[in-house]
């Protein structure tokens, strides 16, 4: 499998295929179980996050190698019309349209790093990162 | 990290356990452990987690369609983790908010703390008890330049922090008006245009405005809760009657105006529904309730007899205060 | 009951999906559906229980000990599912709370509303917003009856609700001055005793009060944040120099008062620090960038330029509000 | 099994006994898997309380059968100092010296009646009833 990859997301079975790509690279890594799982999930949210807020986006996975660290980059992208009140959407307790602690703040407790940039008429951009921990593999 | 390591193998010993035995000690322990494990932010993926390595190490030989059905569970448990972790913020904004409200309470309590004015052949006293926090009932005392003291009295339907900035408007009003205006009447006529003009339709305000000046009473009402006479003649409670729209309904409102004399032993109680209307238990008390311990304990200082009042309901064992509750007394001497 | 029956059934059927062919797709709906099970309060416990139905069904010959896993991990799923539950009740307070501060805040903007003076030969405008929904600044005006206007500036150091009630004793407290003493020096002394009386000392107030008069600009300064006065004739701006001690720390505390004279087409510019010390993206704005925008608008109406600050840096891609913003503007001409 | 049981709360393993007592009234009654997971935890929780606000109590079990229903019934009391603001103690977010959503709330959500009453001075005295539903077995 490549180093990058991006998936076009404009369908829901976008999604899943997205996620299938996402957990290749996760388990490629040898993330544990959860960690897979969380992966997954914070596919389907940034996922969520483009239909929520534009029409059609692009989700790309980049394996970073650094200096002794190993880890899962994914970007999201829309050229939609952008998030007005970021703070807002990053508050906990605000989000209605989904479950209990999903949005937002739910990615952001789900991955290491988190990075959103939204500019009003262009478009939001989520960057996250998922570091490799060595006890990973024990839970 | 070690130490979550350690919970996460005492769980697996706990689970063991249960497996060959069906102790109940074990899930007891496991119940204590499982708290530890959310205030320690361990979620139920992880719990899944390790039941499929448990699940590995018992059965080597296990149906890789087992692992497949715990892996399904493990991601279903993803949605309730970020609801729990959610829980936690949740929990630390509720407790800042209680931080924020005791300090506005505080500044409140000094902010509209009045002291009892001075009058000869008068003795006067106030209690008022918030239910919550923040007190929606208000009472101040003004001494006039003739000799006069004016009692307000309110009570702010609508509760928390609004009510609290509204009553500090009604302060700031009242004390912003000319003192010749100081008519019982006129005061409510005047503020009730304030509150019309300040404040959301949703939230009103019923008040009895009282003048004190040599022997005679003067009040007029804006929908309060009806104060009460005692004519130490008769040896009787009469209730003041008095009519009058609450404050902030309607735009031009007249108040009119009552008297009542007061001789040597009569006393005026003055009170917002809280007084009246708590609840004990199943039961709401009565003003009959209130007449009697008052009555009980009328010959004590007008201070005294409202700090006795309210000892008495709190006391009640199935007392359950829903209302500010305040209580003012003026006994004639 | 019935919806959330077949619910339960879609779960199953997506698990028995999923233990025959590992598809994404399975876990995906799942994930969506444990979302709703959330909203709709199916808890955890209630999935292990599903997985338990279908352990059996699939394999009706399984060890009995793994049944008793997944029973283990059903009690411990209890203490998960309460902390869940725990959560939509947080979630609603929140909410209820949100409502009251939003309640609040309009009665805070109508109770601290001021209008502006009109005075010959001098052109005002005013900009405040708030950085959350209750405003920490506050700004008034007085009209003097000798012509002179007052002009107040005050930032509560401390947000939220207890700064709200705060600021409306000042503005209690200042309007209960007599007039004859409406010298911005004496005006912060008093005040200056006013908070330290009556507030906790974890708050304190900073606050610039000027007099203006037939163009003569009196005013002193509590630690507020410097006034800038722009000069005409040299076309510079310069900053309004004061010392002295923020309201709420010390007892007895005197105030120094400073004069500015204002000839036609000279500017005063009053401020809080939100104006100042905004922050766009990793950057904080210097003052330079304010008198940038300001010089820029110069020929505008007072009310046009601080709204057009305010929009400069508002419409700045990366400026988040963090603080009250305040700003004054005074034209002689 | 009698229909009527109880159980004096001392000691950390009379709260384990309290327990399989509890439990065994429940399998009697045919409950589900959840609904007797609950009942146990709500047994841990009252006798909790006993520890909390008294040194020693009992928890009494009883089976109720009325018209058409039937259902678990269970008492327990001290005599302990008993609790001065009840109204605290049943707020959410309040207690901490338990887990979260635990304490006195959470006993209300997993029973179907739910009744305390304490004097100060005196004692206090919870009690719940968790009734049979007709799909319980059901899940
Ligand atoms: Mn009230
Ligand atoms: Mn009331
Ligand atoms: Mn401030
Ligand atoms: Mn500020």
């Amino acid at each position: 499998m490549d180093s990058q990859s991006c998936v076009s997301i404009q369908l829901e079975r976008d999604i899943i295929y997205a996620r299938q790509i996402g957990r290749q690279f996760a388990e490629q890594l040898q993330f544990g179980l959860v960690e897979i799982a969380r992966i997954a999930a914070t596919i389907s949210e940034i996922a969520n996050n483009i239909f929520l807020y534009a029409e059609k986006g692009q989700i790309c996975f980049q394996i970073m190698e650094g200096t002794g660290q190993k880890g899962l980059r994914i970007i999201a992208s829309d050229v939609g019309p952008g998030i007005k009140n970021i703070e807002k959407a990053m508050e906990d307790g605000y989000s209605t349209s989904e479950g209990l602690g999903a949005g937002l703040p739910g990615i952001k407790r789900m991955m290491d790093e988190f990075e959103i940039t939204s500019i009003v008429g262009e478009g939001t951009r989520i960057k996250v990162i998922k570091w490799v921990r060595s006890c990973d593999n024990e839970g | 990290m070690k130490a979550i390591m350690l919970d996460k193998e005492t769980y697996k010993q706990l689970l063991n356990q249960y497996i060959s035995t069906q102790d109940e000690g074990a899930l007891y322990r496991a119940e204590r452990l499982t708290r530890n494990f959310i205030k320690k932010n361990i979620l139920p993926e992880e719990i899944i987690d390790l039941h499929i390595q448990v699940l590995r190490e018992t059965y080597p030989t296990i149906y890789e369609e087992m692992v497949y059905m715990c892996q399904f569970l493990l991601e279903t448990m993803i949605s309730y983790g970020l609801a729990i972790q959610e829980n936690e913020t949740l929990r630390e904004k509720q407790l800042a908010m209680r931080t924020e409200i005791s300090l506005a309470a505080n500044i409140q309590k000094t902010l509209l703390s009045s002291t009892l004015p001075e009058v000869d052949g008068l003795d006067i006293g106030v209690i008022s008890v918030p239910a919550k926090q923040m007190n929606g009932d208000y009472y101040h005392f003004v001494t006039g330049k003739d000799g006069s003291i004016g009692i307000a009295l309110a009570d702010i339907i609508g509760k928390g922090i609004p009510a609290a900035l509204c009553m500090s408007m009604i302060k700031y009003a009242m004390e912003s008006f000319p003192e010749q205006l100081m008519n019982p009447n006129d005061i409510l006529r005047r503020l009730n245009h304030v509150v019309e003009l300040n404040v959301d339709s949703s939230m009103f305000i019923t008040m009895i405005y009282a003048k004190y000046k040599n022997g005679l009473l003067t009040y007029a009402s804006a929908g309060h809760e009806p104060g009460i006479y005692y004519c130490k003649e008769t040896d009787t409670f009469y209730n003041l009657k008095a009519k009058g729209l609450v404050l902030g309904v309607s735009t031009d409102v007249s108040y009119s105006q009552y008297e009542q004399e007061l001789k040597a032993g009569d006393m005026i109680i003055l009170l917002t529904d809280g007084v009246t209307e708590y609840r004990n238990g199943d039961q709401f008390a009565k003003r009959g309730e209130l007449l009697r311990i008052i009555r009980q304990s009328m010959k004590l200082k007008a201070q005294d007899i409202v700090e006795n009042v309210y000892q008495h309901f709190n006391s009640l064992s199935e007392y359950y205060q829903q209302d500010d509750f305040t209580l003012i007394i003026l006994k004639k001497y």
